[in-house]
């Protein structure tokens, strides 16, 4: 069972097919899967649904899937940095259904661990709770939101052994291990492959069992989209 | 004379206790971090996964792996620890956040919330306000007493797409603070130079007026 | 001649492919550990929060920090990791685990499965017997054909409280095979020297044979 | 805000009630909170519902609490090897709710995460599902559980720095992380205390924000339920 593959397009063979649902971790350019997302461009599958908190900007991330217009429909929480988006949106090409961010997230972690549903009380009383189940709880009103499962899941990461652990760095873990989780199949992008031992198994964030394939990407752009400096005080 | 921004972030940070874990919006919001009073030592949490915010970087340190919830550079503290969205999200429906700071389009008399859409403009979503707001303990929203053309924003209900419903603690605009007290609305501070008539006129909602309602003649 | 009980976990050892993520409950399932095929690497899942289970560890490696879910001390290996107990249910009930390996005190003919009380005895608890059979993705049942007294444990109903219903892919008695395909029980195989008659004897739940029912000469 | 506390009886202090709820974190003998369970067993402190996987040995752990007739009820997954517990429950002196194990880690999750109920296929069919809400999502049937939430929790960690951040080691992890997100108040002890910043802020297990106070515990028992091992080969 070798997990590496050698390049994102060898990564996803196989596993895509138009229609499909796929899920990719980031918040905002913050931890996206850029090299797997470029490979799914060029293979050109279409009409696809994707789960993530946002969509890219207009040339970068899941924008470029706009551009080529393979993405059906999004399940997002915020999609504002991106002309694109608003046209197709606008224009009725492009579906969007919005979920609160925490219970997109949950919604995913749900998937990851065969809940089918759980109770928030996120959104009660808003146009997110319309046609949703009501349960009360002690007194208190929650709605039902169901588990999220994707035919594929796009993570990036930091690093990966051999078994396919993963470690993520800083604000860049996001999404990307409870989209690890949800996937039928879960394919990683990393900055760099370490040995089988190398890392302390207290300290693995996603488990091996979750990573189907990954691939070692180079040359991350890692695009700041709010560059925020304070000056150095003489 | 009605609070500039910064006075009103000033007026918000009254509110941060020692020890508290605070989720601070993107804008006036934001400010309050400028303002934290001596003596007391909060956490930032931003929800993008991370808890002991520190300031925006030096140059030479900022970090694309490290940004807030504004998707701004930030830097780190000693104390900081990051973790999944989910976690994430999970501290702040669990109650485990003290205070979220977060501005408003409108706010109604029974604590409704808008601060999300606006019908037939580009709706850019609302990211994780949902959240914070139906799972933060206390909620302090800062908005400007009036719209452009002055209109009420604090209103007997909303007619902007609701954030949440009955979840605002406290309001601070520009000319005044209302504390929701049993879900109703008090107001209890005046901004300097601005009188209860003032406030009157240019509010929708129903409220009664605290007692010792407290007149600033400057924000301390 | 029955097999014995080394010769079950060598069976059960059988469906171990390559790549597998694996769960051995307490008793002959954790023999099978002993069995894995040549060729055919698997990873072993401890639900108190371990992927990657090595074996018991030298004498002067025992970390009381260390043990599996039936409290005995094991070992790490280098590709092993560590979690919490919700996180290493999420994974098994999450349909992640690919098989998983338990013993049982009866099994009816539409898969229910009892293995966790008998009434009247003190109850020791089910564990994560229920989450395992609930949630693996092949759950495969080893047991004694026959209880002491010789009556049947393969049962057209369980008459002891159950852990999961309509949960077993496989059950592997000491005396012969049996799949359930579409839920119903077809028996495949025979111990060496066992042949369809003593089966039928020995069995209260309704199966069928399969045309192709391999007999054993001996477990390779 | 000092969170490091002298000893387990201070740590306590102000936070104990008769007729409260408690959950203590550990499996079996391994990763349990043994000072601060002593420490509870000196308070006095009477008629406590105690969530934790296990019930400890007769002699240690949570069994002593059991000598000196303070637990009223357990909630447990398994509770095999403890006398005093079989002859206390024998007689009636001691009520029992069993969970299964994954139910009852999930519900402590779901507890500390603000959500008061999921659906689970585990139990469906057998007594567990007795009395609680069924509901079919594609066409499988699943059971509803409900968040736990304790009025304390007390977990057991390796290290912990000054903001309360945890870490911790190897299987004796496993229910302390969930059980310190669900207590109102969560106390922890811990092996080892390590300065603000010497945590990898990546490599934290429970922020602080979970932890109200920590103690350092000195000579630690840790007994081996069940010592195996194998012989080094010549």
């Amino acid at each position: 069972m070798n997990k590496l593959k050698n390049n994102a397009t060898e990564a996803l063979e196989g596993v895509l097919f138009d229609g499909m649902t796929i899920m990719a971790g980031g918040f905002g350019l913050c931890g996206i899967p850029e090299h797997l997302v470029i490979a799914l461009r060029d293979s050109g599958v279409k009409d696809i649904t994707v789960i993530s908190n946002n969509c890219g900007i207009d040339d970068f991330g899941l924008g470029i899937l706009l551009q080529t217009r393979q993405i059906k429909k999004m399940l997002s929480s915020y999609v504002g940095e991106n002309k694109t988006f608003e046209k197709q949106y606008m224009s009725g090409e492009l579906e969007l259904e919005f979920n609160p961010q925490g219970t997109l997230a949950e919604r995913c972690r749900a998937g990851g661990a065969g809940i089918p549903g759980f109770y928030t009380k996120t959104g009660v009383g808003t146009v997110i709770a319309e046609g949703k189940e009501h349960k009360e709880f002690d007194g208190v009103t929650y709605i039902l939101e169901t588990g999220l499962v994707a035919d594929l899941s796009l993570v990036k990461a930091w690093k990966s052994d051999d078994e396919g652990n993963l470690v993520y760095r800083k604000t860049a873990r996001n999404f990307n291990p409870v989209m690890a989780t949800a996937g039928k199949v879960t394919i990683a992008e990393v900055e760099e492959h370490v040995a089988l031992g190398d890392f302390d198994p207290d300290q693995i964030h996603t488990p091996g069992i979750y990573v189907d394939s990954f691939i070692v990407g180079t040359d991350y752009k890692k695009p700041i989209e709010i560059m925020t400096t304070r000056e150095y005080v003489a | 004379m009605a609070w500039s921004r910064e006075e009103i972030a000033q007026r918000a940070a009254q509110e941060l206790q020692d020890g508290f874990y605070v989720n601070l919006g993107i804008g006036i919001p934001t400010l309050v971090a400028n303002y934290i009073p001596e003596n007391v030592q909060v956490t930032l949490e931003s929800e993008n996964g991370m808890l002991g915010m520190g300031p925006f970087p030096y140059p030479d340190q900022v970090d694309p792996d490290l940004i807030n919830a504004g998707k701004q550079t930030i830097s780190e503290l000693p104390q900081s620890s990051y973790f999944s969205s989910a976690d994430s999200f999970a501290m702040i429906r669990g109650g485990h956040i003290d205070l979220a700071i977060l501005g408003a389009m409108q706010v109604a008399q029974n604590g409704d919330l808008a601060n999300w859409m606006i019908p037939g403009k580009m709706i850019k979503g609302m990211g994780g306000a949902m959240d914070l707001v139906a799972g933060v303990n206390k909620v302090v929203i800062i908005m400007d007493h009036t719209a452009k053309d002055g209109s009420p924003k604090f209103l007997k209900a909303c007619n902007l797409p609701l954030t949440g419903s009955d979840v605002t603690d406290l309001l601070i605009t520009n000319l005044a603070v209302f504390e929701f007290q049993d879900g109703q609305p008090v107001l209890i501070e005046l901004a300097p130079g601005v009188d209860a008539e003032e406030i009157k006129e240019k509010t929708e909602a129903e409220y009664t007026v605290c007692p010792k309602l407290k007149r600033h003649l400057h924000i301390q």
